[in-house]
């Protein structure tokens, strides 16, 4: 079989033979994984890079969708992202609760910066224990229509099960994309990151902005939760795995840009792929994180960073 | 008048205090025979945690209902180490010196099993162990004792009847590749699986390790796919045994024999959630409703135990673990039975010496307190059909291809060819 | 003439496409009291950030007592006697406002003037007798009034013991009375031998304070001369009043 | 009281309990004693950066496991003596934090945390796939059979030394919060911008104060083989040591060397009896609940709180 595999040698290692049906496996298998990615990132980037606000629990409500997705799948048999995309109204309305408390509490006092993070902390175990004391500690995962089916092209494979969160990743972050840039609503986001003073002459309320803008964000993690129960087994501690991540790529793609954070889960994907693919699995987190840090060191403000 | 009716009072009181000295005497020689442990009841392993309490627990009761051992009642005296090997010490080191517990036995796992040592060494107690993973090869104690059969070379055990299973194919493969998450048990099983094919002069195509969470496992099975290997064994816990499997299926993963320490499969949580995409699959299991009648006191146990689980939302099948946690208390029982007594290096000297017969066989330990031999079977599963748990507890789906003792079938490979 | 005390030549700085300062060529000799004025958005404050080293200006020079500070981190530049206060007070406010005072005094002016450790109290004290806020020495500068921060904003800048300090818009809010008080602590200053760029909107402060104005209209220096023939400046009458 | 007069009675003290100790025969009190004391070194040591300077470190754990593998790396070596891992610990652990004080320092406090986040990451792999220190597996630590001074057992002897060291942190946390270096960070703390005005060598103070905190969090680590016998990289980089040494100067109070410690004894304690109590996800939740609920209504902590009270009572 390896005789006929067409060999692609890469021009600054000649002696290196890399089929290159693997290379196209690892190049597709890293832009599926970075559409997964950019869907837990995405909201990050608006919390995060738009807003400020450093909410390290954003995984703990990813896995909250995994769960809700879960049960309705659980009990009633509806496709997890379909329940996700019907129920994110709920998560909307969930994120603009705790921004209110989270001004109230912290912001308005000046006292985001530590405390904020502290009170999100503490929100991630609550949110976990809350989780476990209801559904206990083993994984749960669903199966879908097309959980077990992959598609072929040559020898490249689409494996359904994250080709489709894929695709509507996709269309959440151009979505989120068009909301910030074509609308007034957007426009008054990007003000509050860049001039909270135009915006009040402009005669809007900034934490008004703020309150929907953490809504929003939160609406696309009980989304990204969706995605991620379809991918893989869930059980309620597995969000911690994902804070490092969603931040990672926020800023390697540079703050408070949409497309940046884009960009940053595909090179994530990608260099995760890679590695897996051609060095060795056990170096991916490294190597993801080892970006992060030169990306800090060297262009803190990210890839696409303003 | 109070001044009065003083006496008669104290006269009672007397007699109540008299009654209730001799309700103490009474009491202490039937007081009860404490047995202490930490236990993994949050945390990561907590779904096997809870699964080996309920099948001690269920020991217990037994036990209470036949008397008791040496006409004393058995109480258990255990807190949750949350799986976190920090909070250990402190757990056995309350046990014995505030809540003077006349035994302890282990948590689930090296990972808890191991802080302990330094303390059973300590005060030189026999310490029963479940699931630990050759904790005793560095520290050398000679009243420790384990209870998973996987041999008195545990790294070897594991992989043994894979090996075998595979060298036994027409023609003989040549090559092997090896993969495993970074993490305790499958770099043991890694280490044993190395020593096997260095033994059986295969060549090795592929030996990397994996970080435990990672999200899409296809780059890896592509990696292998890409050296054309004739044997895969993977070493892996449950998260990434269901995402090696699936990404075989999804992958098209070529191979002619694909398995052997997956953790996961055992349980019934993975065995659904996989269903058919565990057809094909070669692994080790502990027990197979096809051996029904090898294990004849087996079935007992399981119907308490499943029972009992269906209840408390844990592992509904209870193959792997809990029939080992029910057998490690009967060691002890008939130990401390035939001793007459709690005096710790008799029972040690008993243990190492003995045969015990309880639910999972004939029990002999070796001089590091492993299982004199190994007993892990190697499996194939076929003919899953759907999502179902009940199909599990039939015989038929979960082939026993070794040991030769305990085989119901013969490999069917390649293994793609018995994929779906 | 005396020697420039600060001198910035070919001064520009830009924010992506905008240029806010253009070649600007600003002295202050050593002693003296200079006005900076400019319409809103003018590149005062960011003239002021690039000689605090806030702001990296990109092009031209800035030299201290004839020496080149351009690539001095702002601690330095405090530390050589250049201080500023804020437009926006920026309190310690954790601190007390004596313990605001005794930062500068202990990480600035120790590092140029001899000045026992034992004496910082006694020092800073004396410098809030100055501007008038010795009884609320103890309080926490977190609860201070606007009025007070202005006056610890400044009284912070002078612990500093700097021989130039950058006030800018020490006056904003203050009342009549108020203003008078803080013109005549700067004046003072004069006394000391310190330096003082007042950036200010009180045009009434700015024309009784400075010998001489600098005025700033879009990032350039449009005139640069004492009071009374800047103000009777066409091209700063129009930059101020519109055409 | 001075600097050398808080030494010597912290020593002292330490030294005291250390001797009286030894009259207890039960050992869970040394057990016990020495996690409280382990989240003691922890706390105080991440407030040095975190409380007088503002800098969130998320990656405690990275630095608290460096120390423990700088002891499993010199067992493995040379069965090098504790005093000898305990120094080299501390020193490899400081020099971490001053690489990654000096990477990122410069930047928002906010990419600090992240960075520290990253470093914890990168470290681990690093610990996992390095076989020399057991790699995944694990590495297995045997405590003397022979103890010094005539202790008992082992565990004796590092719940001793861990309370000179945590005297030490203290000492080393008091001092600095005392002196013109505490000035500079509080400076930094309440307005970086402002204090780097004021003559406040700003990157360089943080980098320090950065390089003090990882070094102690590092000395934490260097007894814990011991105390664990059994090492491996999930349980050193354990979440629950970020968190608590987040949450323990929080609930304290983060102005002053005694928040962490009353912190850490209480939330240490607390922790300690709901485990051999209740008995279940309960610890996590009450660490959760303590963290959201000081924050939203004692922002300043427990010390915070009694200020405040004095603060009106004076008035």
């Amino acid at each position: 079989m390896s005789g006929r595999l067409t060999v692609f040698r890469p021009r600054l290692f000649p002696r290196m033979e890399i089929p290159t049906a693997l290379l196209a496996n690892a190049i597709i298998a890293g832009l599926l994984l970075g559409g997964f990615y950019a869907a837990v990132s995405v909201g990050v980037s608006i919390s995060f890079g738009m807003l400020d606000v450093v909410n390290i629990a954003h995984p703990a409500f990813i896995i909250l969708g995994s769960y809700i997705a879960y049960i309705v799948n659980d009990r009633l048999g509806f496709d997890p992202i379909v329940v996700s995309l019907a129920l994110s109204p709920l998560f909307f309305l969930l994120g603009t609760a705790i921004y209110r408390v989270y001004y109230l509490c912290f912001e308005r006092r000046g006292q985001e910066s530590l405390r904020g993070l502290a009170f999100f902390f503490g929100i991630l175990f609550i949110t976990e224990v809350a989780l476990v004391l209801v559904f206990g500690v083993d994984y749960r995962m669903v199966s879908t229509r097309y959980s077990d089916v992959t598609w072929r092209a040559g020898e490249v494979d689409f494996p359904m099960r994250l080709v489709v969160p894929f695709l509507v990743s996709m269309a959440m972050v151009v979505g989120v994309q068009l909301l910030l840039t074509r609308t007034f609503f957007g426009r008054a986001v990007l003000a509050v990151a860049q001039d909270q003073l135009a915006l009040r002459l402009m005669g809007v309320n900034p934490v008004r902005v703020k309150e929907l803008a953490f809504g929003l964000s939160i609406a696309t993690a009980g989304v990204a939760g969706a995605f991620l129960i379809v991918i893989q087994p869930v059980q309620p501690a597995i969000g911690r795995e994902f804070i490092g991540l969603a931040f990672a790529v926020c800023v390697l793609g540079g703050m408070g840009s949409i497309w940046g954070t884009l960009l940053g889960a595909f090179v994530l994907g990608i260099a995760e792929s890679f590695t897996s693919t051609f060095f060795g699995p056990s170096w991916a987190p490294a190597v993801s994180f080892g970006l992060l840090l030169a990306t800090l060191a060297f262009k803190p403000s990210g890839l696409l960073g303003r | 008048m109070p001044g009065r009716s003083f006496p008669p009072v104290l006269g009672r009181a007397l007699g109540a205090l008299a009654i209730a000295f001799g309700l103490t005497c009474a009491a202490l020689a039937q007081q009860p025979l404490k047995i202490g442990f930490g236990m993994s009841l949050t945390g990561p392993l907590a779904g096997n945690g809870k699964a080996a309490l309920i099948a001690m627990e269920i020991w217990r009761d037994d036990v209470n209902a036949k008397g008791g051992i040496l006409g004393r009642n058995v109480e258990f005296v255990y807190y949750d180490d949350q799986t976190s090997p920090a909070t250990v010490p402190g757990i056995y080191t309350k046990l014995l010196d505030v809540d003077k517990v006349d035994l302890v036995v282990s948590g689930y796992g090296t990972n808890v099993i191991a802080p302990a040592m330094p303390i059973m060494m300590q005060r030189n107690l026999t310490f029963m162990t479940l699931f630990g993973l050759n904790v005793n090869s560095k520290f050398k104690y000679d009243r420790y004792f384990q209870i998973m059969p996987a041999g008195p070379d545990p790294a070897i055990g594991w992989s043994q009847g894979f090996f075998e299973v595979a060298m036994s194919l027409n023609p003989k493969p040549r090559t092997v590749a090896i993969v495993g998450a970074d993490a305790e048990y499958p770099a043991m099983a890694l280490e044993g699986a190395r020593a096997h094919i260095k033994r059986l002069g295969l060549k090795v195509v592929y030996d990397k390790t994996y970080p435990p969470n990672t999200v899409d496992y296809s780059p890896i099975v592509r990696a292998i796919q890409a050296t054309n290997p004739e044997i895969v064994f993977v070493a892996s816990y449950p998260p990434d045994s269901a995402g090696i499997v699936r990404a075989a299926n999804e992958v098209g993963l070529k191979t002619r024999i694909f398995g052997g320490g997956l953790v996961g499969p055992q349980f019934a949580a993975l065995k659904t959630q996989l269903g058919p995409l565990l057809n094909g699959v070669v692994n080790y299991e502990f027990y197979a409703p096809d051996l029904g009648k090898k294990f004849p006191f087996l079935d007992q146990f399981l119907a308490k135990y499943q029972a009992r689980a269906a209840k408390e939302g844990v592992d509904p099948l209870g193959f792997y673990l809990p029939p080992y946690a029910y057998a490690m208390m009967q060691v002890l029982e008939q130990a401390i039975k035939a001793t007459g007594g709690l005096d710790q290096a008799k029972l040690a000297e008993h243990i190492h010496e003995s045969e015990f017969d309880t639910f999972v066989g004939k029990v002999r330990f070796a001089a590091n307190g492993e299982w004199a031999s190994s007993r892990v079977m190697m499996t194939q599963y076929s003919g899953i059909s759907g999502n179902d748990v009940e199909q599990f507890k039939k015989p038929g789906h979960i082939t026993v291809l070794y040991p030769s003792e305990y085989k119901t079938g013969s490999v069917k490979a390649p293994y793609h060819e018995n994929r779906k | 003439m005396a020697e420039a005390l600060l001198e910035v030549r070919g001064v520009t700085k830009r924010f992506g496409g905008f240029t806010a300062l253009e070649k600007v060529d600003f002295l202050v000799r050593p002693g003296e009291r200079v006005g900076l004025i400019g319409p809103n958005g003018s590149g005062k404050s960011t003239l002021v950030n690039c000689i605090a080293g806030t702001l990296r200006n990109e092009e031209g020079s800035i030299r201290f007592e004839g020496r080149d500070i351009g690539g001095h981190p702002a601690h330095r530049r405090t530390r050589l006697g250049l201080a500023r206060s804020f437009q926006i007070p920026k309190p310690f406010g954790s601190m007390t406002v004596l313990d605001n005072l005794c930062v500068p005094l202990l990480y600035a002016a120790r590092t140029h003037e001899e000045l026992a450790r034992s004496r910082i109290v006694e020092e800073a004290t004396h410098i809030l007798e100055q501007v008038g806020l010795a009884d609320r020495a103890r309080a926490m500068s977190g609860g201070l009034t606007q009025v007070d921060m202005r006056k610890l904003e400044l009284a912070r800048a002078m612990a500093a013991k700097p021989k130039l300090l950058i006030s800018d818009e020490a006056m904003a809010g203050l009342s009549a009375s108020e203003v008078d008080d803080v013109l005549a602590l700067l004046s003072g200053l004069k006394e000391q031998g310190v330096a003082v760029i007042m950036i200010e909107h009180v045009m009434r402060a700015v024309m009784k304070f400075s010998e001489r104005i600098a005025v700033l209209v879009a990032g350039r220096k449009i005139a640069d001369g004492d009071p009374q023939s800047v103000v009777g400046n066409a091209e700063v009458v129009r930059a101020y009043l519109g055409e | 009281m001075s600097n050398k007069a808080f030494a010597a009675v912290a020593f002292v003290v330490a030294l005291a309990l250390a001797v009286a100790s030894q009259l207890i025969t039960n050992e869970y009190f040394f057990t016990a004693g020495y996690t409280v004391l382990l989240f003691v070194i922890l706390a105080t040591a991440w407030n040095i950066l975190g409380g007088y300077t503002g800098y969130v470190n998320f990656g405690s754990a990275a630095f608290f496991a460096i120390g423990a593998y700088t002891t499993v790396a010199l067992y493995n070596a040379f069965k090098a003596p504790l005093a000898v891992m305990i120094v080299s610990g501390t020193l490899v652990a400081g020099l971490a934090g001053l690489g990654l004080g000096y990477l990122t320092l410069r930047l928002r406090g906010v990419f600090f945390a992240i960075a520290s986040l990253a470093l914890a990451v990168v470290l681990y792999v690093f610990v996992v796939n390095w076989d020399f220190v057991g790699g995944a597996r694990g590495a297995y630590i045997l405590q003397p059979r022979e103890v010094p001074f005539g202790m008992p057992r082992y565990i004796h002897l590092i719940y001793s030394v861990q309370l000179l060291m945590a005297a030490l942190a203290l000492v080393v946390a008091r001092a600095t919060e005392r002196s013109t270096l505490g000035r500079g960070l509080a400076a930094i703390r309440d307005d970086e911008l402002a204090a780097e005005c004021s003559g406040v060598p700003t990157l360089r103070l943080k980098i320090f104060s950065a390089m003090m905190s990882c070094a102690l969090m590092g000395m934490a680590g260097t007894t814990f083989p011991y105390y664990l016998s059994y090492v491996e990289p999930s349980s050193a980089f354990s979440l629950s040591y970020a968190v608590n040494s987040i949450a323990m100067p929080l609930i304290g109070g983060m102005m002053s060397w005694i928040g962490p410690l009353i912190g850490a004894v209480l939330l240490g304690t607390v922790q300690q009896l709901v485990q051999v109590t209740v008995s279940s996800a309960w610890n996590l939740l009450i660490v959760g609940a303590l963290l959201v609920l000081f924050v939203t209504l004692a922002p300043n902590g427990i010390m915070g709180w009694v200020e405040a009270r004095r603060r009106r009572k004076e008035h």
